[in-house]
Order: C-alpha cells, then structure tokens, then sequence
C-alpha cells in the first residue's frame, strides 16, 4: 500500500465516526483523482486511476477505439441517466480505490454490462435486427459472448 | 436495470411477415416469401465440399432404377474396409456413406442399401424428413399419436406421407420463429436424461433457454438411438445418462442388442451419430457455446445479420464459425482442428485393430472354448466395439469433445484386449 | 494472442535498484533488497497446501540424525502401492513423494531415501539448487567446463558446492533482470530439438522472445532427463523430437535403459515432470500462454504490478491465474479443470492395471516360455511403461494437455494387452 493510499484510509477512519463518511471520502478521492474530468468523455479522466491502464491500453488496440470512448460504452446515452451512472461508478470507483477493497482482476458488474449492452445495441441497431427478436430478456447471452474482444482486445 | 430491460423489449419488433405463415406450411418456398435470405443458404445445403475429415466429396453415378441418385457422397466402406468387417452381418455392411448436407436426407434415406438389405421400419423418417406436420396429421392433431402410428409403419408406407427434407416448421415455431422442438423421441429423450439430474418432468419447449434451443433443435436428429420393442418405437438410450459409458450400462441393464454378429456371434451394438451427446462432455458446451454458434454462425447481408442456414462443416466457414469468438487466423484455428483429429484418428485405428483382433480371436476358438469362456469374450466384444464405434460414428472426429472421445477409446482397447485375454489359460 | 502478450509485457519498465547486484550473487536476500515484493512471493514458496491432485500436504515426520526434516509431502507410494510394484528394483520404489514449493528443493533431495537406495551422481544437483555461479566457479569462469565437472562427482561431494535452492540469478541477468537460460542441459536440449523443426545450430539465449522464455526457464528443470553414458552427462531426449513416442523412439534407438525390472527382467526407463514436454502438445501453448502466466501470473502490489514468485497450483489462486484470461467464475474453472484431471484419472488407473497385468504374465512364463517370446513380451513391457509413467509422472494431471495424455495412456494400454497376447500361442 503506497503511502497516499495509506492516509486517505487513515483519513477514512477518522471521518468513519460522523454520518456521510462513505460520501464524504468518495467526494474527496474523487477530487484527488481529478474527478472533474470524470464528467467529460475523455477516456483519459478513467486513466486518471492507473487500475483503468490495462483497460485503456486493450482498449486502444480494439476495433473501437476510434469509434467509441469508454463513456460511450459505459454510461447510458441519455442524460439523465449517464451522470446518474456517473455519480455511483464515480463513487463506487473513488472508495475501491481508496481502500483497495476490490478484487482483481476487474471484473465488470452485472448493472455495467447491461449498460454496454444497451451501447451495443444504440449504436449497431440495424445490424441486429434481423436476429435479435427473438431475445429473451432473460438470456445469459451477451454480444461480448461472441464479439468477445470488441471494447478489449485480449 | 429496469430501464434497461424495458429498453430492450422496445427494441424486440416481431417480424413483418409477407406471406402469414400457419402451422401446417411444410413448403419452405413459402417461408422463404417472407425470409428470403435464410431460404437461399438453406437451399445450398445441396452444396457438397469436402474438408480432411468432414464435408462430403460428389461422388458421381450412374442412375439406376433402384437408385436414381447421380451423385452420392463418397463410401466409407471403401475408404475404410475394417469397418464391413465390424459390422458383419448387420445391414451398415452393405452402405455406409459420409453424410452430406440437409437437402439430401430425404433420398439418401430412400435408397441407401441398407434399406435393400432388410425392411425398415417407418421410424427411420423421424430425423430424415419434415415429420412436424405429417404426425400431426396422422394423429388428427396429436402430434404424440402420430409419432406412434407412424412408428409402426413400413418405411415404405411411411414415406409416402412425408414431402421434404426438414425444412422450417420442423425447427420454428410460424408466428414468432421462434425455435421449438418437434421430435416427440427427443422430449422423452431429453425428460429421461434430465431427471438423471434431479429434474423431473422435464418439457423441454417450456423450460429450455433460447440458447439451449440452439442445440436442441439439432439434437432432435444428431443423437444415438434405437429402435424399443416390437412396434420399433424411436427411443434415446439416455435414462442413466448421456456418456457413452451410460448409454451402454444402460443397454446392458435392458438386454438390448441391435444384431448379432456374423461368426463372433456376439449380442452387439451400432451406435449412430451421438453429436450432442459428445459436445455435452466438452468444453465448448460447458461454456455455452452451442451446434448452431459454428454450423450456422451469423452472416452479413447488407446492413443486417442473419444466422446462416447454409448448415455445413464449420471448417469450410472458419472465419465467421470461428474467428468472432477466437481472435487468431484461420491457418491457426484450421491446425488446431487438425491436432485434435490427426490424434483421434490415430487413437480410432489402433481402437478399431484391437476390437477386430478380439472378434478374429473369438472365431478361431467358437467350436473349441467352454461356453462360459465364450460368453465372457463376447461381452467383452459388445463393450469395446460399442465404445469404438461411438467415438467413429460421432462426426466431428473428436473435435467436439477430444479428450472424452479419447476416454471412451481407451476403455474400447482395454476391453478388447482384455477380451482377447480371457480366451487364454492362464 | 501471442503478439498481445507481448505488448502487454513490453509495456513494462526497467528497474531501477538501489544495491547493485553482479554476476556471481547468488544470495536472493541480496537481490531482495533491491525487489523486496519479489522476494516475499519467493519466500512464500515454503508454503504446503494440497489441491485434489497436486499441490502438497505438510505430513510431520520426526527428525532423525540420517533425515532432519520435521516436515515432508505425502508419500505417493503409500498413495497408490501400485507405483511401488511398476518401480522394483529401481530406487524410486523406495520413496516417491508429491513434490512441494522451491524452497525445499535442495533438502528434499539432499534427504530423500533414493539417496540410501544407490550412489547419485553430482548430476542431480543441475535442478536441485542454484547452480549457475557454482557452475562458473568449478569451470573457472566456464559454465560448460563446471558443468562437465559437477556431472562427473559423486553427489556428496557436488551438494558441498551449492547453498542455495534456485534463486535468482538462475532466472535472471542481473543488470536488467531480464530472463536468461542458465542450464547448459537445457542450451544442448532445445537446440536438438530445435534442429528436428528445422531450425539448426539454435542458441537459446540469443534467440528466444521474452514470451519463450517466461516458458524456457521453467523447462531447464520441468523435463525428463537422462544421464548419458559413464560420465552420468544430465541429457535431455529431444533428438528425435519431444513427444511421449519421439522420446520412446529415441531411447530404442540409442538401447538406453534406467534399470531392469526386478523379476520381469525388462530394460525399462522410468520417465520423470515432462511438464514442458506435454504442455507443448497443448492448446495453451499454441496459444503461447506460458508457464509464468498460470504459476506467476501478474499480481499488483500498490501501484505496482509484479509477478507472483510465489510459485505453485494455480488452483489455489484461480482468480489471477486463469480469470484474466478466462472471463469465468472461480467455480468454473474448477470445475473445468476437475473434469480433466478426474478423466485422466480414470485412463492412468487403467492403464497402470494393464501394465500391471503384463508384468505378472511375465513373471509366471519367465521359466518357461521362449527366450524370443519373453524379449519380445519386454518390450512391449518397456514401451507401455514408459507411456504409462511419462503421463503419470507428468504432474499436472493431464491439464496441461488432455487430448494429448490421454492418447499416450491408450498406446501404453495397447502395448500392455498386447504384450500379454504374445505370451500365448494361436
Ligand atoms: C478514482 C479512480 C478511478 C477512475 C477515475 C475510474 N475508475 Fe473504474 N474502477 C476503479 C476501481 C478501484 C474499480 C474496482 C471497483 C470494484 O470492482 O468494485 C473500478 C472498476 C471499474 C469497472 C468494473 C466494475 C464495474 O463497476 O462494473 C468498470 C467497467 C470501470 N471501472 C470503468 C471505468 C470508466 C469507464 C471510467 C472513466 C469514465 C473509470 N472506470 C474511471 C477506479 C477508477
Ligand atoms: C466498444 C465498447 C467499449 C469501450 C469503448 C470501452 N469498454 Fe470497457 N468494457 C466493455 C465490455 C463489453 C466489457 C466487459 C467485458 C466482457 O464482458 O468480457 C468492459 C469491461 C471493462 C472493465 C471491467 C474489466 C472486465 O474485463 O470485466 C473496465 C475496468 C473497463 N471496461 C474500462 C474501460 C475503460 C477505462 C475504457 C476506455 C479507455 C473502456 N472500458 C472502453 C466495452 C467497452
Ligand atoms: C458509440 C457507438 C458504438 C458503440 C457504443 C459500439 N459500437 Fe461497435 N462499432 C461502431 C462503429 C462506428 C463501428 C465501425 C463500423 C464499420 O467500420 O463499419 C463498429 C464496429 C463494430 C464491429 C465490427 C468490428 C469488429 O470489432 O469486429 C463489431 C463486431 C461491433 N462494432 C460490435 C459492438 C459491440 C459488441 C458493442 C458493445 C460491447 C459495440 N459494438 C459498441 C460503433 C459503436
Ligand atoms: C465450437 C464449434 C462447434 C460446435 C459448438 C459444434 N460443432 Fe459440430 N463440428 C465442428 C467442427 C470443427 C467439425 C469438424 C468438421 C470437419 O471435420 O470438416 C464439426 C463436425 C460436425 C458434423 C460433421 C460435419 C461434416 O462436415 O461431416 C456434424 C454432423 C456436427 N458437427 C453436428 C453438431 C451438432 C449437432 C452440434 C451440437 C450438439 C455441434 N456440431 C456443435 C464444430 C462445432
Ligand atoms: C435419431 C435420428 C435418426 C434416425 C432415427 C435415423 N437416422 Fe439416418 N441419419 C441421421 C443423421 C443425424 C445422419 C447424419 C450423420 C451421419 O451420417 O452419421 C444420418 C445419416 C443417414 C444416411 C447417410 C449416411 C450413411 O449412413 O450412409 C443414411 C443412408 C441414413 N441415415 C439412413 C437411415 C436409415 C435407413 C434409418 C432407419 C433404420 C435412419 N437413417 C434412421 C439421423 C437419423
Ligand atoms: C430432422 C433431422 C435433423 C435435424 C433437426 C438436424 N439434422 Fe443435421 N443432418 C440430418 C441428416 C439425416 C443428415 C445427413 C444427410 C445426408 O447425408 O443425406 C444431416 C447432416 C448434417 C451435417 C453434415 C453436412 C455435411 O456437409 O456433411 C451437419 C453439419 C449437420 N447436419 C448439422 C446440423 C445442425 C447444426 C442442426 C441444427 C441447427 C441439424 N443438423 C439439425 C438430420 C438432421
Ligand atoms: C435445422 C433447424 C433449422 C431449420 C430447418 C431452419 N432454421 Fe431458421 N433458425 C434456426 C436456428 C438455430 C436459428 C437461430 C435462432 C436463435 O438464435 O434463436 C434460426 C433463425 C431463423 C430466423 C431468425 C433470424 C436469423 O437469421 O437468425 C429466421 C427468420 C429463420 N430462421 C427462418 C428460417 C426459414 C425461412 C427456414 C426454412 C427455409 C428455416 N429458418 C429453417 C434453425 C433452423
Ligand atoms: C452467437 C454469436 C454472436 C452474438 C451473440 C452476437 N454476434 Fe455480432 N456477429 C457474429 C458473427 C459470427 C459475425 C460475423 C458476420 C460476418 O462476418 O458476416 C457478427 C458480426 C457483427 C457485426 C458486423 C461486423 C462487421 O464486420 O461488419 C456487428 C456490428 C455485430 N456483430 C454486433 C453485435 C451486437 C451489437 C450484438 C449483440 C446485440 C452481437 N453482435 C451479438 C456473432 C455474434
Ligand atoms: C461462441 C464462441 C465460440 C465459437 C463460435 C467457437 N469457440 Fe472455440 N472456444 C470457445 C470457448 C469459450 C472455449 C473454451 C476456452 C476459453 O474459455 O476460452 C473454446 C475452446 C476452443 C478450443 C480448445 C478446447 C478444446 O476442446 O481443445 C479449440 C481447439 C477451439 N475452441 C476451436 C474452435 C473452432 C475450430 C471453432 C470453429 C469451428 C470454434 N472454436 C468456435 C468459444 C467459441
Ligand atoms: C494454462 C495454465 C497453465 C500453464 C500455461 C502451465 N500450467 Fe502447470 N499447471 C496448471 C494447472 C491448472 C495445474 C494443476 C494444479 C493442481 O492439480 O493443483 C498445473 C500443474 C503443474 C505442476 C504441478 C503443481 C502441483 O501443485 O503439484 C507443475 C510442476 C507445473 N504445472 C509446471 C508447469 C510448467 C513447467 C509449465 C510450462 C512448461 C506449465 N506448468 C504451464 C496450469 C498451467
Ligand atoms: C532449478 C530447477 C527448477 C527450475 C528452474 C524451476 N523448477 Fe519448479 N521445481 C523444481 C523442483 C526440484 C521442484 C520440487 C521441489 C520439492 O519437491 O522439494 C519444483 C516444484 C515446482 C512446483 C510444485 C509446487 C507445489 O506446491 O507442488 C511448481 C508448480 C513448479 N515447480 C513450477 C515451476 C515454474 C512455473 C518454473 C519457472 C517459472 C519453475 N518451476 C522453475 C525445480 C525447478
Ligand atoms: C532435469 C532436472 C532434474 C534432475 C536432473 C533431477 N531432478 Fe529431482 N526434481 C526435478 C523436478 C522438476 C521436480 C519436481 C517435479 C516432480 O517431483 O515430479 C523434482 C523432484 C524431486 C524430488 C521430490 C519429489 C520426489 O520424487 O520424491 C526428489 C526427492 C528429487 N527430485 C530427487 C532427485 C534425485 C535424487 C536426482 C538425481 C538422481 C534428481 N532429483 C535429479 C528436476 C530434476
Ligand atoms: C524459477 C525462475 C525465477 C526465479 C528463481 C526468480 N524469478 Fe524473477 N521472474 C521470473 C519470471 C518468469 C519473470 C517474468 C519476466 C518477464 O515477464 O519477462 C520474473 C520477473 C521478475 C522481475 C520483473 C518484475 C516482475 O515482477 O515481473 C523482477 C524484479 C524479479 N523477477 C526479481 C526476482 C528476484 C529478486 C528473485 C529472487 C528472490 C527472482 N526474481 C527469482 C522467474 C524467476
Ligand atoms: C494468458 C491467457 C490464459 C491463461 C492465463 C489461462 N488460459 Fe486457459 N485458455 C487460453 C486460450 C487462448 C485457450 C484456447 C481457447 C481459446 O482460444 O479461447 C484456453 C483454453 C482453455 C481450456 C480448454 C482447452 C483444454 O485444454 O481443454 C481450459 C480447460 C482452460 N483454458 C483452463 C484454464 C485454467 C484452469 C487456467 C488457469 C490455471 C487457464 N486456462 C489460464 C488462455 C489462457
Ligand atoms: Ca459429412
Ligand atoms: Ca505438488
């Protein structure tokens, strides 16, 4: 543990005592993290985080990199839904990293994948219109299930 | 969440439909109306290209009034005169053909030897033709009374009432195409099979996921089977389960042999195309990857995608069969195929050299070893060449599950000679 | 998949260190000071946890003055007597553990009672300890001159010249920390084989990509060997190639035997962890998934990312291990590789009863049949048991190649039934 790390965990447990410690710390790394820039769609705000490198570089030798940024796979395309999605990745994503309370590697939540999945689809509606009707909403099924290097080469 | 899924219902559109299509439409020129592009690969199942193992090569013949095919597909016989030895005095000694494509089946049926060498029940339509409807017929509505009656027929009486090859009805439901299983020998195959995992009364058309049906479907066909009793009922050998170990246990339990062989004289078994049964033990099942993912991978045309009913060996296809999945080349994948069937073949050869040992052992010592000796052998025959032709009568040569395929033939070796060991005193 | 294995890692940095550490540092808590993370994970390798088939378990023995160690692995002779029966008259009969973690290469084998069983060789120590600078120093400078010497000692003597388990320096450079090759058995090994694929006069340091040699350095050790002629030169047996039946052919030719079976008086060789041998077969391998990748997978430290040198099961560290590459579950890949190795279990064990049976007809005729008859039955005893031990030896159960495990098991079970058929007259 780095020693940054180190004293916003201390700083955690202090702030633990008083109510919206959670928030408190979430908005804090956040800043830390230059969290401003995790409102714009440059995929360099996600690399702020060294823990989203891998992710960017395998994202940079995928078909889409030129095509879509991260934010255009992984918050909603509509307004109010992408700074909602925002908001609790942004926290989510400020406390893994500030306690290190996450296991690796990353592994992409269920809610997040159906939030590429809808991007999947928005962008490529034509192109699976002609299969797709016949989807059940309860299909373990993925477009990554084939397509299982578009976003991420590996 | 709950935006999502909404969202993706939205986007569910049924079809808009030409020509409605009602549940008795067997023609698939009339689907094709509405699904002009899925009837055009379907149609080229025709088609006939050979690959190392698989495909088929357009064997061309002479037209004769018994048979007035002018292409086959090339005879295994012939390529591999073992096999006439193992099956001797069973009709498969006579013809047996690589399979081709679905267009075939019909006719292939129809004037194959085998139906020369000894009448044939009505049951052998059940995975050559669209039975969907004719059964429905004949059971006035019930498609479970018609399985019946038409298992009783002769083949001959049996053929005049069906048409095509399978065709569209025979995997989809009209109004939504959505999939369903037609073969009622599949529902009670598969209801068996599922209550050996502790889920009783199994109805497949209600509980199977869309992906399972992208099996299932094929597995209405691509199954061992037999033919149970005196009214040759259309039976899957799966109520103890579906390894190959399983199915003979079971065979065993109930007695059953399909013919006894020639000079041997042993109680053996056939076992044809067990496709699904083999995919099951690999890891490509157990990753949910299913028949239809590399035999009718999605295609391009124009701006839409659209599965491939042009259902052929996926070698002839690496790149969409393949590739979308494994990010490599279709030289690499085309040589890991390679690996794994150059080793099957090797492993089926020295199976099969070791299974017609025991039988040549058996028939020198028929008049001279004790019965129990005899008996003893014979057993020992009817496990191994089981187990042998299991793993040659599966058609993807190991490729669906090589590390199984290569378990069941090893146990085929041990009990050949085995076999040939307890013929000796010791 | 290869290419983007190596991006990935050249993506990486050189190091920066604080205490420079030369060419003849063989002490890793020297190198530790600069690499503290790598060290720790070194350390760790002490630890004893048992898989279901690898892995090991901490057994407590009660030191004597002949052995000292208060705690060993699990005896695999006790495991399966069987073993002890395959292996009479050899010294492994005697004692054949599970191995365990690096740290405790040296005592074990300073201590395992194969050491009472004969005199060893120097030769041993090769994969035992850190030998690189040892090697140097008795060469004077000469890595191949040392160890020409070190084969050509008793054991006892060789062990006083080595202090150290593998450590460091044997993997790496010291300047850069890249990987290097540091075994010449192992420079003389893969340039044999290397020429079999066309590829002569091969210098393996030289030549191989840094995704090799995360394979390479492990293959100094992880092979089967053989001591060459009266200098006991340490020989790996890859003129003829690397598979099971390559290496066979070559020891047939070259009329090399380990010993003579007690009692059945067959030449036979004992094959010992072809790790390297069989993962090649693999379809990791042709997917250039290496060693490290599975036994050191990447592990973050901080803001660092290093690799795991805690070396061992990747069972017991699934999630880093397979789950990078494999978008699963822990489950999953459990149960994946259960079905594998509990499958390879089952060919091991039959055909481990068909060598078995052999030997016992060999045994009983010895007297009496013909000495063509009984060189003959031999051989066939040499050759099955070789196949059998080479995929038994071979420690990660089959995982590391099924298909490929499984063909040997069948040939090593043909060879065993046969052999006992030639024993009777026809
Ligand atoms: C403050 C540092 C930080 C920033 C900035 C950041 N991440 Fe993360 N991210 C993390 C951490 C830590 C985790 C692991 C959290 C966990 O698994 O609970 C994570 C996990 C994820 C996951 C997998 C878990 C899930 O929620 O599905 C995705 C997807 C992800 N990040 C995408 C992004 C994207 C896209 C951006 C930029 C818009 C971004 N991240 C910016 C630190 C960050
Ligand atoms: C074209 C779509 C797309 C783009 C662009 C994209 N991703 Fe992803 N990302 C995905 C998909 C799909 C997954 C889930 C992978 C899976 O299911 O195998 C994922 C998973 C992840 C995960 C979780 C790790 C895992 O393997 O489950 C992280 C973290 C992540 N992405 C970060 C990023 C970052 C950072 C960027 C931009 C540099 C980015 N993504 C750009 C589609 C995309
Ligand atoms: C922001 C819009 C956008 C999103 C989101 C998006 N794509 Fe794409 N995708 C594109 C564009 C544009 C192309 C390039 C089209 C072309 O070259 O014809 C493309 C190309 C592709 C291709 C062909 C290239 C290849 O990689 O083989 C596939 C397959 C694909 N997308 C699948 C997906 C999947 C699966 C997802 C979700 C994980 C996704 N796309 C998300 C816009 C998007
Ligand atoms: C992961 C891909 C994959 C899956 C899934 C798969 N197959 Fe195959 N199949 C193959 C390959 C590869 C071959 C070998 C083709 C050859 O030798 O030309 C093959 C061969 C066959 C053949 C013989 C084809 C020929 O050309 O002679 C049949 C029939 C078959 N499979 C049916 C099925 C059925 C039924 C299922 C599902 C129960 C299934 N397959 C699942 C890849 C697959
Ligand atoms: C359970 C389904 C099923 C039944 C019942 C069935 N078949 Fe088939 N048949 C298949 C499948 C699947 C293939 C293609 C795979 C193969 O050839 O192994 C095939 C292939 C064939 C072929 C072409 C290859 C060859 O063997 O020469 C002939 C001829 C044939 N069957 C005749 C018959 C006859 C005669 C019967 C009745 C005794 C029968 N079939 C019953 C499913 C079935
Ligand atoms: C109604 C029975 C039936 C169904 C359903 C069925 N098949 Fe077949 N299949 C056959 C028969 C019979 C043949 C052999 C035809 C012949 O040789 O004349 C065959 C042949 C094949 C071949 C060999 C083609 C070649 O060129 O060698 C493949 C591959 C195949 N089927 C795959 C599938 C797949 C995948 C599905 C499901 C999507 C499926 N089949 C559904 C009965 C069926
Ligand atoms: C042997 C089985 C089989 C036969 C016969 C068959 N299909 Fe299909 N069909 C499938 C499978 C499997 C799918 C994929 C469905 C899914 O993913 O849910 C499919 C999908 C479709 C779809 C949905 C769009 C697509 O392409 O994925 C249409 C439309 C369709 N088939 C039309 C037809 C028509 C028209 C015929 C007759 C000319 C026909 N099918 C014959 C198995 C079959
Ligand atoms: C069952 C496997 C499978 C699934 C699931 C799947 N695809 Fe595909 N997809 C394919 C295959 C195979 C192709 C290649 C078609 C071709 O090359 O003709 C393809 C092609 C594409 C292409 C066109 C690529 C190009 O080269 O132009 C896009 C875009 C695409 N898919 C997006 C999606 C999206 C979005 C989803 C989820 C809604 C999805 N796919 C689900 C198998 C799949
Ligand atoms: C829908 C995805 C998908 C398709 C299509 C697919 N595969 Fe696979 N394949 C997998 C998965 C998943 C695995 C298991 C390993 C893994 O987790 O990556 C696998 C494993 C394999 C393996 C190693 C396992 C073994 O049995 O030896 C081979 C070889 C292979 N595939 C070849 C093929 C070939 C050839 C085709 C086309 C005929 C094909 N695959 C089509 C997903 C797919
Ligand atoms: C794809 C992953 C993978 C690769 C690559 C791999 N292994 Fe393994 N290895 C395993 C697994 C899984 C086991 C089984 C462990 C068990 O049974 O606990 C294993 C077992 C072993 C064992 C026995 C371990 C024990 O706990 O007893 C040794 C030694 C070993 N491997 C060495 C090697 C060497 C040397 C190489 C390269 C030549 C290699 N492995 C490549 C996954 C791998
Ligand atoms: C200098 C020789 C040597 C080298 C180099 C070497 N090993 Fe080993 N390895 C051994 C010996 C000897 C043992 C058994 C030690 C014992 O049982 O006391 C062993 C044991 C193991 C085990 C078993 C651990 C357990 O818990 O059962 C694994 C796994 C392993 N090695 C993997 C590797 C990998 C991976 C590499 C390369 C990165 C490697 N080894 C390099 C000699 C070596
Ligand atoms: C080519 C490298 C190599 C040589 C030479 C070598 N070993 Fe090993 N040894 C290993 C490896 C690798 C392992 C761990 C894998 C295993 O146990 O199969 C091991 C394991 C062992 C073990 C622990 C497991 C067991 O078998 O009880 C002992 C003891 C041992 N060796 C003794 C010896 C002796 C004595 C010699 C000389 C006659 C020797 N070794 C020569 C590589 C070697
Ligand atoms: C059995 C072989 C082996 C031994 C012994 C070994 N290493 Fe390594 N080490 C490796 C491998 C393999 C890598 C990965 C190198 C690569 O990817 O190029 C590695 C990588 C490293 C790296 C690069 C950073 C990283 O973690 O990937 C450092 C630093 C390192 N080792 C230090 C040490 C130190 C210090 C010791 C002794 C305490 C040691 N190694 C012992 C095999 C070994
Ligand atoms: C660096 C990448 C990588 C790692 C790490 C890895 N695998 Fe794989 N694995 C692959 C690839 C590539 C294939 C071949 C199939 C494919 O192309 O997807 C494969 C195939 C497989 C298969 C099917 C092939 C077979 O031999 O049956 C199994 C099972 C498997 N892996 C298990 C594991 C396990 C268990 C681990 C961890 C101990 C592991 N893998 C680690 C990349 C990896
Ligand atoms: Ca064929
Ligand atoms: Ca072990």
């Amino acid at each position: 543990m780095n020693k940054h790390r180190l004293s916003y965990v201390l700083l955690f447990i202090v702030l633990g005592s008083s109510t919206g410690a959670f928030l408190g710390l979430g908005i804090f790394t956040f800043h830390y993290a230059k969290g401003s820039s995790y409102f714009t769609n440059d995929p360099q705000a996600c690399v702020n985080c060294h823990i989203m490198q891998d992710n960017f570089d395998s994202w940079q030798m995928s078909s889409h990199r030129l095509t879509s940024t991260c934010n255009g796979c992984h918050t909603p395309s509509d307004f109010i839904g992408k700074y909602k999605t925002k908001a609790i990745h942004g926290i989510r994503h400020s406390w893994g990293f500030t306690t290190g309370y996450f296991e690796e590697p990353l592994r992409i939540k269920q809610d997040s994948l159906d939030v590429v999945e809808a991007n999947c689809r928005q962008c490529h509606g034509a192109i699976f219109h002609a299969t797709d009707p016949l989807a059940s909403p309860s299909s373990s099924r993925t477009c990554t299930s084939c397509h299982r290097d578009v976003g991420h080469m590996r | 969440l709950v935006n999502i899924m909404e969202k993706r219902n939205e986007a569910r559109h049924t079809y808009l439909t030409i020509a409605p299509i009602d549940d008795d439409e067997e023609n698939p020129a009339e689907w094709g109306k509405n699904f002009p592009l899925q009837y055009e690969g379907y149609r080229k199942t025709v088609d006939q290209v050979r690959t190392r193992f698989g495909g088929s090569e357009a064997i061309a013949r002479t037209p004769s009034q018994v048979d007035p095919r002018s292409v086959v597909a090339q005879s295994k016989l012939e390529e591999d005169p073992r096999l006439k030895d193992l099956w001797a005095g069973y009709a498969f000694s006579r013809d047996f053909r690589e399979e081709r494509g679905h267009a075939h089946m019909l006719i292939d049926q129809i004037y194959t030897e085998r139906q020369q060498a000894v009448q044939q029940p009505g049951t052998c339509i059940h995975c050559h033709a669209s039975t969907y409807v004719p059964m429905k017929k004949l059971g006035e509505g019930d498609l479970q009374k018609g399985f019946e009656i038409i298992n009783k027929m002769p083949y001959q009486e049996a053929r005049t009432h069906v048409q095509h090859p399978v065709t569209c009805i025979d995997c989809h439901e009209p109004k939504t195409l959505s999939l369903r299983v037609t073969r009622p020998a599949f529902m009670e195959g598969i209801r068996a099979f599922k209550a050996t995992l502790g889920e009783p009364n199994y109805d497949v058309n209600a509980k199977a996921s869309r992906q399972e049906m992208r099996s299932y479907v094929c597995a209405q066909c691509h199954v061992e089977y037999y033919f149970k009793g005196p009214e040759k009922r259309l039976t899957y050998p799966w109520a103890k389960g579906i390894k190959a170990d399983q199915i003979l246990a079971y065979y065993d339990e109930l007695g059953h042999k399909d013919w006894e062989r020639k000079l041997s004289g042993a109680p053996v078994l056939k076992a044809q195309h067990p496709e699904f049964e083999l995919w099951s033990q690999g890891v490509h099942a157990r990753s949910g990857v299913a028949c239809a993912d590399c035999h009718m991978p999605y295609t391009r045309s124009g701006a839409m995608k659209i599965s491939d009913h042009h259902i052929q060996s996926p070698l002839l296809n690496i790149n969409r069969a393949c590739l979308t999945c494994h990010k490599s080349t279709e030289k690499d994948m085309q040589e890991r195929v390679a690996i794994i069937q150059n080793n099957h073949f090797e492993m089926r050869n020295l199976a099969m050299d070791a299974v017609l040992a025991l039988i040549k052992d058996i028939e020198r010592v028929k008049e001279s070893a004790s019965p129990e000796r005899l008996m003893k052998a014979r057993d020992y025959q009817r496990k191994a060449q089981f187990l042998l032709d299991f793993a040659e009568a599966e058609n993807s040569s190991g490729f669906h599950a090589p590390q199984e395929a290569a378990r069941i033939m090893l146990k085929a070796v041990d009990y050949s000679r085995q076999g040939q060991n307890s013929l000796h005193d010791h």
